[in-house]
């Protein structure tokens, strides 16, 4: 099979698994008692808010909660009708936040370009960090490099991160003015890019990228290192050798291409980790990303702002699986030319 | 004028082995001269050569000697250089082309590339003139479509066409010593002759001297001006081509020469094979590959490793199989122990005895195919790829006997103790990991894990092309001694004609998946129809100093099917059949 | 050596060309791998103490409360956030043994924490073998004798007490009993799951990998909040805390193993071409036996590398849990739990102290590594 | 003083172009004129810019409880005073009267007038697509609706058949029902006054499919998210929302003036940063903050301290909590468990759980010792405050405990020393929290080793709030952990609603409050006798005219909860740690902390705060 018609045939299997998993997601929205609106008038009463009961009631109508689930489910996906019309996701129409009152596409359109914003920078540092050290823990295993790589990873890995953001906020603040919790100073939000704000941001992600970073820079370069020593001993590597290439392009070109191969088949990871993984860290952190919004949504049964967002994640891992398994095919031939007849 | 290269008493050990593997070995090369490296299989050749580059296996030491390098360099010891100068050294005025091709390649990376890459370590070369050059060194060493070459992965190639690449890799840049560690090996005649012709010519034109590690005397006769001979880590005697080759003084070297087989002078011919009672019958098999292109908009390629071959192979014969490096012999084989399955019409029947029904080997239901694996072992061509590399020796040699639950630990043990005495192995290496062994010992190893389970049926691809002529005579010996005492029978692939002509019972002759030419070896060797096997033939070189065969014009003697008479031309489209010309032998041509 | 009239070398060292084989040493050839495997790990100095140091650490785990002066909920309501004590040996230049000074707590209500004065003049000597809380000896038998605790009226907190007046010291000893053990079974399942599923799609490929991946993608596109959601609502409310652990960590490792699978899987995709599985397929090796035999063992380093890097994760992970009110509560101790209460403010600042757990997961897990990388060294081939 | 009147600095520049009128024409005819040196307070100096935290995007809404602007509100006596209306009279607590203020305008300048209070009656509650259900309940009597009348622009009545005798207080509460609506902003979204092709463009605009979900969508006055919407409110909202900023700036046609005539509030601008709870008490350690104390706990008072001690610009003061207790345990009467079931219902049992609980020891290890140990009722301030209720069953005498467990049959124990069930399980008493409070978990340890000791096993089972909560009116949790009554500090025209069977929202009861909410459609009637009691003197409460009789009902059921122990209060008045920025004035130094009555920040009348250019304490 050549890859296009692969790549063809892996949108289609992903269309069907994503139906699998909508269903998946609405099942588990559901799972716990309860729903938002019941939620939502037990709190009002119980703060005495009388006054927003008759607009929850409102609500519960005005979304089809008062309907059977699977019903629920049919208008939701865009099957069938719902109260006004046909309107779902299919449709583009991502539902109503009752938590943030807000149509669920405009909380969520903001919060994106945070999100990935803050975990690119996250995954950037881990890259940037844990490839060299990896390299270099590899090739001068047993070495202090490589003693105090392991060292430093492993501090990041063994400290909660929210403790870890707390000391370095605090003692970031007190010795550094580096600002505590946010995303930028809020007097740069909705404001257009410029010097001023570009720098207030990069201010702000130093924490948060060290903090969601260090974990996985640690495990990266651990497992890089160990991969990486599993191939020096190939014959191929010295070949390489003999050709007079230094150490370090030798370690990167060959080895370095065959070690890659576990985490390219994690690139599918990456991506909803983007969304999910670094929930905690937001909710502690105070970023104003998708993470705190989801978490907040499905502690209090915000069906439509939760499933879009799970709706959302399971894309991204579906595109992320087909991404890394695509080029696992083009990083490695053997795989590819896979000529096993089955 | 000091030579170029001057070893002196080098010594090589291993960590935790008290006796040096490498004793004490002293030589020199002249600029422009070919010292050949000939020896017992594992008497620390390749350790010798790698000393030189100072690429040794991490357990393994320099303890004395120095290595002077002379020459553009202009006198510098190896042995004592810097790292950093080292790798100026590698490959730029020291090349080396490695033993086992098959591993020495990166698997992802395309070989254009990795060749490529050496020119521009060393030199300041424009790309496309990079790739030029190396398309055109690619072009010598004998492929026949080097662009494909060019873009191919290693996997994709046969075992002849990855030791070429590695040759383009050594001499691309021109260096002034090229070692190559039994370049020759996994190539035809033909080709070998291609392969050496141009390393004389290269050396010619720019005076590069070359350290020639092999095992065929026909080769050193007809390349070597200098001979050193090792055993045991030790030089035995050297001296030069000449005085060595024709009054061999030292015994080791009097026994080496005395073993080195040749096509033997007429005889009767033989008669054909019977075919009755046949083990194993190969029916009109063809395989196609299809290659896969990297870039969606390309179109996939397809191969045809062999076509509509049909071989017979009598229960207790011999049948071998020789020909051009790619030309689908290790397919064939591959096909023959279900490995591989043959495109839809082919079939292959196996009959382990003669009282059972046959077993068709390409439509084999589980439990049949279970019992097949115990009748039908393989060696492999390329011993080191064929054994785990996470596995210690014992454990690979036991686990066919553990597979078939044969035997309790112990006796499993004592079982591939004594199957690697009878390769001629020493037992306290079982405890080594594959990486640890010579080129020569693993493939003896290979074939001890084959003998292991008293199969009927070997299929040998190129079981001997690593090892010394005595070793191999041993092999040989050993392999007739088991078909005779239990009526073993062996599809026998190899290059070397003379192996050939000493164990088969029939010869079948491959060109580009094509069988050209078959029939038994007496006839074949004396009474060859076939332009192809002619040029084979006379492209076998001699162990005789005294009969140089002209490199240039044998090599050119197997030429392109279109140079050939118009009765044996074939193409993709129209192919001649296989017609008896005379009783038992066959040729492709139009009759 | 001889040189020859025309120039040639010959060694005239004596040639024998039967001396062929030598004997062979049996025991070293019949020593099972593991041996071997022991041996080399041996020189490998790190490892060996990582390894001597862990097995100690487990073999505590029974005698934790022998060991510990405290009981891990016994709480000192004069000793709230005490700072760690020192065990001093000289008192006023003089060797009198293993004591401490006896402490009272000051409120301090104008900065709103405790502080404490010694009482320097009186030293008081510990005291060994002496009863205390009681527990249960390998949680069987049960006693009060402890190793050693503080003489009456004075108390003994090697690394302070906690916002309650416990020992934390004592409660990192029996914290490790959970975080030591509960944690690793998750890291257990999610492993075998995860090598199993992954080498049977990497290997046989085709139908069965179709099923596996869509399972695994299914499974990694549903985030595991929600599920822990719906779990915190789901686990019966008698069940006893490590109970809850338990579970916790066994579904931690359920949904752990995909990723892990999909490594195994493309790892074996490119391995299963390799000609050495041919030709153990050849040789009529079932398929259970490829993929122990031949293609884990190449697969090794990275799950030795993972396994690491699971253990903090896995000891964490409940810290992060409770923030969804799922992670393991009092009175279970574990070092996550300890972490959980130390994260505030108050407690880098004010109380540094009762953030020490950190201390013994940074060991364990470094510990653990240093073993995994001498595992790995001695089943390195070429390092042999 | 409003011939005395000044113009403020922040708005010279808009009155100067003609943007803005002046000073005079924007301040009602009749301005609440507030007394400062009555209250102990100093005049203050407009201008400056208050920080301030939450911690939740939504928590803008904290500005409609901090401005605290109500047609009546508590002053800081908890007397009811009129505010936006500039008097009231009640008769026979069924007919309620309230002129407003004339020349009091929205703060978009329109005047604010009856018709407001008409368009929230006519065109709101009574238009079937906006109130689905009606009436809304807490403006109904015995379930019926009030008849309402407009005599005049002035004035608004509301008048009921039967007495509706928290009407005031619901109007005063932190989130009060808003009875009036700025008409004339919101009719352009009303389909009985808008035309119908600009509503549809709208409804596009704002992406929602009805009018009245637009209609609802811009009517937000509690949630004080749409900038547009006038308000009566100290300060209005100038942001966007979903920013993790928003900015309020003073409402320029503000009712409330000092006596020397300078407009309320005080303060120019607040920012209200949203900042995730954990940070609160770092940021306030770096001095981002002017007034916190949402986000700040108890435990948080060394770092403040510290951060104080370390110069930082603030103090700490410690204000007391409202709630009637800290923490509380509820066994739950209606636990699905027949057994359990019948033994909480024992008052013996419940007794005998509170006496096994060292209050001291918690306080001391908690708060310092600064709580007041005790069970939950009526807190010190309150007129109702009685110690003998604070004291009863709730003191540490384990003997006693065990006795009455004893009497109760639980003899049985495990060789642990649990005592066994009648149905010979051991005595795991199981108790869920909304494992939001570290202090809960704290003190639920310390609690779990006294009741060790007169053989009950405690299960603490951390949940989530909306899941707790599920499950207690369910019947499905043991107990549960939360606040006491929110309001602790009840007078006699306090509903005493919340200490009878009334709301599934008491975790002791939810069956039995499901039932009256529900008039008997879900949920179980109480059966119990005390129970009965209470609600018998809740409906006699409500009929009741005289204070003197509420006051006598009020003190019955307070003894009824003391000696029935429904709910187990550990501690009260915990200190809640208040954080004042140098410079800022009249911000009380003992104060209570409650959400109702209270409003948090609001009863204390920020808009009194004010800003001294010098730092004073330096
Ligand atoms: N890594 C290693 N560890 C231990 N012994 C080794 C290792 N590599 C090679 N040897 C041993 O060193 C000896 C010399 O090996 P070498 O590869 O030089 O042999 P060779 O002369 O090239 O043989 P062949 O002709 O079979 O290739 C052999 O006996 C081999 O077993
Ligand atoms: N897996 C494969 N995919 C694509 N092409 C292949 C594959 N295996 C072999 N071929 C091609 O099939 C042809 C025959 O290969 P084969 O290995 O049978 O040659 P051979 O006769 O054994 O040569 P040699 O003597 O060099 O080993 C070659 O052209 C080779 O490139
Ligand atoms: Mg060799
Ligand atoms: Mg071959």
């Amino acid at each position: 099979m050549n890859i296009l018609k692969y790549t063809i045939y892996r949108t289609m299997t992903m269309l069907l698994t994503l139906l699998v998993v909508s269903v998946m997601i609405f099942a588990i929205i559901n799972l716990p008692p309860g729903d938002y609106l019941s939620n939502q008038i037990a709190e009002l009463r119980a703060t005495g808010q009388a006054e927003g009961v008759a607009k929850a009631e409102f609500l519960r109508q005005e979304y089809a909660l008062d309907r059977p689930l699977w019903e629920q489910y049919l208008i939701w996906v865009g099957f069938a009708p719902g109260p006004n019309g046909f309107s779902g996701l299919l449709q583009g129409d991502f539902g109503w936040s009752f938590e943030f009152d807000q149509p669920v596409s405009d909380i969520v359109g903001d919060a994106l370009w945070l999100t990935v914003l803050v975990n690119l920078a996250a995954i950037l540092f881990v890259y940037m960090v844990a490839l060299p050290l990896g390299v270099v823990a590899a090739a001068r295993s047993k070495s202090w490099v490589d003693y105090s790589a392991a060292f430093v990873g492993y501090l990041g890995l063994a400290t909660p991160n929210f403790l870890l953001a707390l000391m370095l906020f605090y003692y970031g603040h007190k010795y550094l003015g580096l600002p505590i919790g946010g995303l930028m100073d809020p007097q740069f939000e909705g404001e257009p890019m410029s010097w001023p704000k570009v720098k207030s941001i990069l201010i702000h992600l130093i924490v948060p990228t060290f903090v969601i970073g260090t974990s996985g820079a640690a495990a990266m370069m651990q497992r890089l290192r160990a991969n990486l020593l599993d191939e020096l001993g190939k014959p191929y590597v010295e070949t390489a050798r003999a050709k007079g290439l230094s150490p370090a392009r030798m370690l990167t070109k060959y080895p370095l291409r065959m070690a890659f191969n576990p985490f390219v088949a994690d690139i599918g990871n990456l991506l909803p980790a983007m969304v999910s993984g670094s929930v905690l860290v937001s909710v502690v952190l105070g970023l104003q990303t998708i993470g705190p919004a989801l978490l907040a949504a499905l502690k209090s049964q915000d069906q439509f702002l939760a499933g879009f967002v799970l709706m959302f994640v399971a894309f991204l891992t579906l595109v992320g699986t087909m991404i890394s398994d695509l080029l696992l095919m083009l990083l490695d031939p053997r795989i590819r030319y896979g000529g096993r007849d089955q | 004028m000091s030579p170029l290269l001057t070893v002196e008493d080098l010594t090589i050990g291993f960590r935790n082995s008290p006796a040096p593997v490498v004793n004490g070995v002293s030589f020199s090369v002249d600029q422009g001269e070919t010292l050949a490296l000939v020896g017992e299989s594992g008497s620390g050749k390749t350790l010798s050569c790698r000393a030189l580059l100072r690429i040794l296996p991490r357990s393994a030491t320099i303890s004395s000697g120095e290595m002077i390098l002379n020459g553009r360099a202009g006198g510098i010891d190896l042995a004592t250089l810097s790292e950093r100068r080292m790798r100026g050294v590698r490959g730029n005025f020291v090349s080396m082309i490695f033993q086992e091709p098959m591993r020495s390649l990166s698997p992802l990376h395309r070989i254009g590339n990795q060749v490529v890459e050496v020119l521009h370590l060393h030199q300041t070369i424009s790309k496309s003139a990079a790739r030029q050059l190396v398309l055109d060194t690619f072009d010598r060493v004998g492929f026949p479509d080097p662009e494909r070459a060019y873009d191919a992965y290693p996997f994709e190639m046969s075992g002849g066409m990855r030791q070429r690449a590695m040759i383009a890799m050594a001499i691309v840049s021109k260096p002034d010593i090229l070692i190559a560690d039994e370049p020759t090996t996994a190539l035809d005649v033909t080709t070998q002759a291609q392969v050496l012709g141009l390393i004389k010519e290269v050396q010619r034109e720019i005076g590069m001297a070359v350290i020639l590690v092999t095992h065929d005397l026909g080769v050193v006769a007809n390349m070597a001006e200098k001979v050193v001979v090792m055993h045991r880590g030790r030089v035995m005697e050297s001296g030069t081509a000449q005085a060595v080759l024709t009054g061999p003084a030292h015994p080791y070297t009097q026994k080496l020469f005395a073993a080195a087989p040749a096509i033997p002078a007429e005889t009767q011919p033989a008669p054909p094979m019977p075919e009755t009672d046949l083990i194993l019958d190969i029916k009109s098999v063809t395989k196609t590959y299809t290659t896969r292109a990297g870039v969606p908009w390309k179109a996939d390629v397809h191969v045809q490793a062999c076509r509509n071959v049909d071989l017979k192979l009598p229960r207790g014969k011999t049948l071998a199989i020789v020909g051009e490096s790619g030309s689908g012999k290790t397919t064939c084989a591959r096909i023959a122990l279900g490995a591989e399955r043959p495109d839809d019409g082919g079939e292959v029947i196996f009959s382990p005895d003669p009282a059972q029904k046959p077993i068709i080997v390409n439509r084999m239901p589980k439990a049949e195919r279970f019992a097949f694996q115990r009748k039908a072992q393989m060696v492999f061509q390329d011993p080191y790829s064929s054994l785990s590399p996470r596995m210690r020796v014992i454990d690979a040699l036991c686990e066919p006997l553990e597979i078939h639950g044969i035997g309790n630990r112990s006796e499993r043990r004592d079982r591939t103790v004594e199957m690697l005495r009878t390769v001629g192995l020493n037992p306290d290496m079982l405890n080594r990991y594959p990486h640890a062994f010579s080129g020569g010992q693993r493939q003896r190893l290979s074939i001890a894990r084959a003998l292991t389970l008293d199969p009927a049926l070997i299929v040998c691809d190129e079981p001997t092309s690593a090892l010394d002529v005595s070793v191999q005579e041993q092999i040989l010996n050993l392999l007739e001694d088991i078909q005779e005492k239990s009526n073993l029978s062996y599809l026998f692939i190899s290059h070397d004609l003379a192996v050939v002509a000493r164990i088969a019972d029939e010869v079948a002759v491959m060109r580009s998946g094509l069988i050209v030419e078959q029939a038994p070896p007496e006839t074949l060797f004396h009474n060859p129809q076939h332009p192809y096997t002619k040029a084979l033939l006379a492209a076998q070189p001699l162990p005789d100093i005294a009969r140089p065969i002209n490199l240039k014009l044998v090599a050119q003697g197997a030429g392109a099917p279109d140079s050939w008479p118009d009765r044996f031309r074939f193409d993709d489209m129209s192919v001649p059949t296989l017609a008896e010309v005379e009783p038992g032998h066959k040729v492709r041509c139009n009759v | 050596m001889t040189r020859l009239p025309d120039g040639r070398y010959v060694d005239d060292a004596p040639y024998d060309p039967q001396d062929d084989l030598q004997r062979l040493e049996r025991a070293d050839m019949d020593a099972p791998g593991w041996l071997l495997v022991w041996r080399k790990f041996k020189t490998h100095r790190l490892g060996l103490l990582s390894g001597v140091f862990l097995l100690l650490s487990y073999l505590m785990l029974p005698f934790a409360g022998f060991i510990a002066p405290y009981t891990p909920n016994e709480r000192n309501a004069d000793y709230l956030y005490s700072p760690p004590q020192m065990v001093n040996f000289f008192h006023e230049g003089r060797f009198v043994g293993p004591h401490v000074y006896s402490r009272t707590a000051i409120a301090d209500l104008e900065n709103y924490r405790w502080s404490y004065e010694e009482d320097r003049s009186t030293p008081m000597p510990l005291e060994y073998f002496c009863t205390g809380g009681s527990y249960r000896l390998a949680g069987i038998i049960k006693t009060d004798r402890h190793l050693f605790c503080a003489p009456e009226g004075a108390t003994i907190f090697l690394f302070g007490s906690d916002r309650l007046g416990r020992d934390v010291f004592s409660r990192i000893l029996y914290g490790a009993q959970l975080s030591l053990t509960v944690g690793l079974i998750g890291i257990t399942v999610s492993f075998i799951l995860g090598i199993g599923f992954g080498s049977i799609a990497g290997y046989f490929g085709g139908k069965v990998d179709w099923i596996i991946q869509r399972a695994i993608e299914i499974l990694r596109s549903l985030p595991e909040l929600p599920l822990w959601l719906a779990l915190s609502a789901a686990v019966p409310s008698n069940w006893g805390p490590v109970a809850v652990f338990f579970i916790i960590s066994l579904i931690l490792g359920i949904l752990d193993w995909p990723g892990l699978a999909r490594a195994v899987r493309s790892k074996f995709l490119s391995l299963r071409e390799e000609e050495y599985v041919r030709a153990a397929e050849m040789m009529g090796a079932s398929s259970g036996r490829v993929i122990r035999r031949h293609l884990l063992p190449n697969f090794v380093s990275h799950l030795i590398a993972s396994a690491t890097l699971s253990i903090p994760a896995m000891i964490l992970g409940e810290t992060a849990l409770s923030f969804l009110g799922l992670g393991l509560r009092a009175p279970a101790v574990s070092w996550g739990v300890m972490l959980n209460d130390a994260q505030n403010l108050a407690s880098i600042e004010i109380y540094p102290w009762t953030a020490i757990p950190m201390l013994p997961i940074i060991i364990v897990v470094l510990a653990f590594n240093f073993l995994g990388d001498g595992l790995r060294d001695s089943l390195d081939p070429y390092e042999q | 003083p409003r011939d005395t009147l000044r113009e403020q600095a922040f708005f010279e520049e808009r009155v100067a172009a003609g943007d803005l009128p002046p000073v005079t024409e924007r301040v009602p005819l009749e301005p609440w004129v507030v007394d400062l040196a009555a209250k102990g307070r100093e005049p203050g100096k407009p201008g400056g810019t208050l920080r301030t935290m939450v911690s939740r995007s939504k928590d803008v809404r904290q500005m409609v409880v901090y401005g605290y602007s109500r047609l009546v509100g508590y002053d800081e006596n908890y007397n009811l005073v009129p505010d936006l209306v500039r008097d009231y009279e009640v008769s026979e607590n069924r007919r309620f009267t309230f002129h407003l203020r004339k020349g009091h305008k929205w703060s978009d300048g329109h005047p604010f007038t009856s018709a407001d209070f008409a368009y929230y009656w006519n065109n709101v509650v009574n238009n079937d697509k906006l109130s689905p259900n009606g009436v809304p309940e807490s403006l109904r009597v015995n379930d019926l609706p009030p008849r309402v009348s407009f005599p005049d622009a002035h004035t608004v009545i509301y008048e009921w058949d039967a007495p509706h005798p928290t009407f005031l207080r619901l109007l005063a509460q932190a989130a009060p029902p808003f009875i009036y609506r700025p008409a004339h902003y919101l009719k352009q979204f009303h389909a009985d006054f808008a035309d119908p092709e600009e509503l549809s463009k709208m409804q596009r605009a704002k992406r929602v499919r009805t009018w009245a979900a637009l209609h609802n969508r811009v009517d937000e006055m509690y949630k004080f998210d749409n900038p547009e919407l006038p308000t009566l409110q100290p300060w209005l909202n100038t942001s966007e929302t979903g920013n993790s900023r928003a900015t309020f700036e003073r409402n320029p046609f503000f009712h409330r003036v000092d006596s020397n005539g300078v407009q309320l509030p005080y303060i120019d601008q607040v920012e209200m940063t949203i900042v995730s709870g954990g940070l609160v008490a770092a940021k306030t350690n770096a001095g981002e903050t002017d007034l916190q104390a949402r986000g700040l706990s108890f435990r948080d008072i060394a770092i403040l301290k510290k951060g104080e001690n370390d110069g930082a610009n603030y103090r700490t003061l410690l204000w007391a909590s409202g709630a009637a207790s800290q923490i509380a345990i509820y066994p739950n009467l209606n636990f699905n468990d027949p057994v359990w079931r019948e033994l909480l219902r024992d008052v013996r049992v419940r007794r005998a759980l509170s006496l096994s609980i060292d209050r001291h020891m918690v306080n001391r290890a908690l708060y310092f010792g600064l709580g007041k140990e005790g069970g939950m009722t009526a807190l010190s301030r309150s007129p109702f405050y009685d110690a003998a209720n604070v004291r009863s069953w709730s003191y540490y005498d384990p003997e006693e405990a065990n006795r009455l467990l004893d009497e109760v049959g639980l003899t049985d124990r495990t060789p642990d020393g649990i005592r066994l069930l009648p149905d010979g399980r051991p005595m795991e008493f199981v108790i869920e929290t909304a494992g939001e409070r570290q202090e809960v978990e704290n003190a639920l340890q310390i609690l779990s080793d006294t009741w060790r000791d007169v053989g009950v096993k405690m299960i603490m089972r951390p949940l989530d709030r909306d899941i707790l909560r599920n499950r207690v009116f369910a019947g499905l949790s043991m107990a549960a952990v939360w606040f006491g009554w929110d309001n602790g500090l009840p007078d006699a025209n306090t509903s005493p609603d919340y200490l009878a069977p009334r709301h599934q929202e008491f975790f002791a009861w939810p069956k039995w409050g499901q039932y009256f909410q529900t008039h008997g459609a879900a949920g179980e009637a109480p059966d119990q006798e005390p129970v009965q009691k209470l609600m018998a003197l809740s409906q006699e409460w409500e009929v009741a005219t005289s204070t003197a009789e509420r006051s006598r009902i009020w003190r019955e059921m307070l003894a009824i909860h003391a000696e029935q122990v429904y709910g187990i209060g550990v501690l009260a008045e915990a200190p809640q740690p208040v954080v004042v920025s140098n410079r800022l004035r009249n911000v009380p130094e003992k104060a209570t902390w409650t959400w109702d009555p209270g409003a948090h920040f609001g009863m204390w009348r920020p808009d009194e705060f004010f800003f001294d250019p010098i730092d004073t304490t330096q």
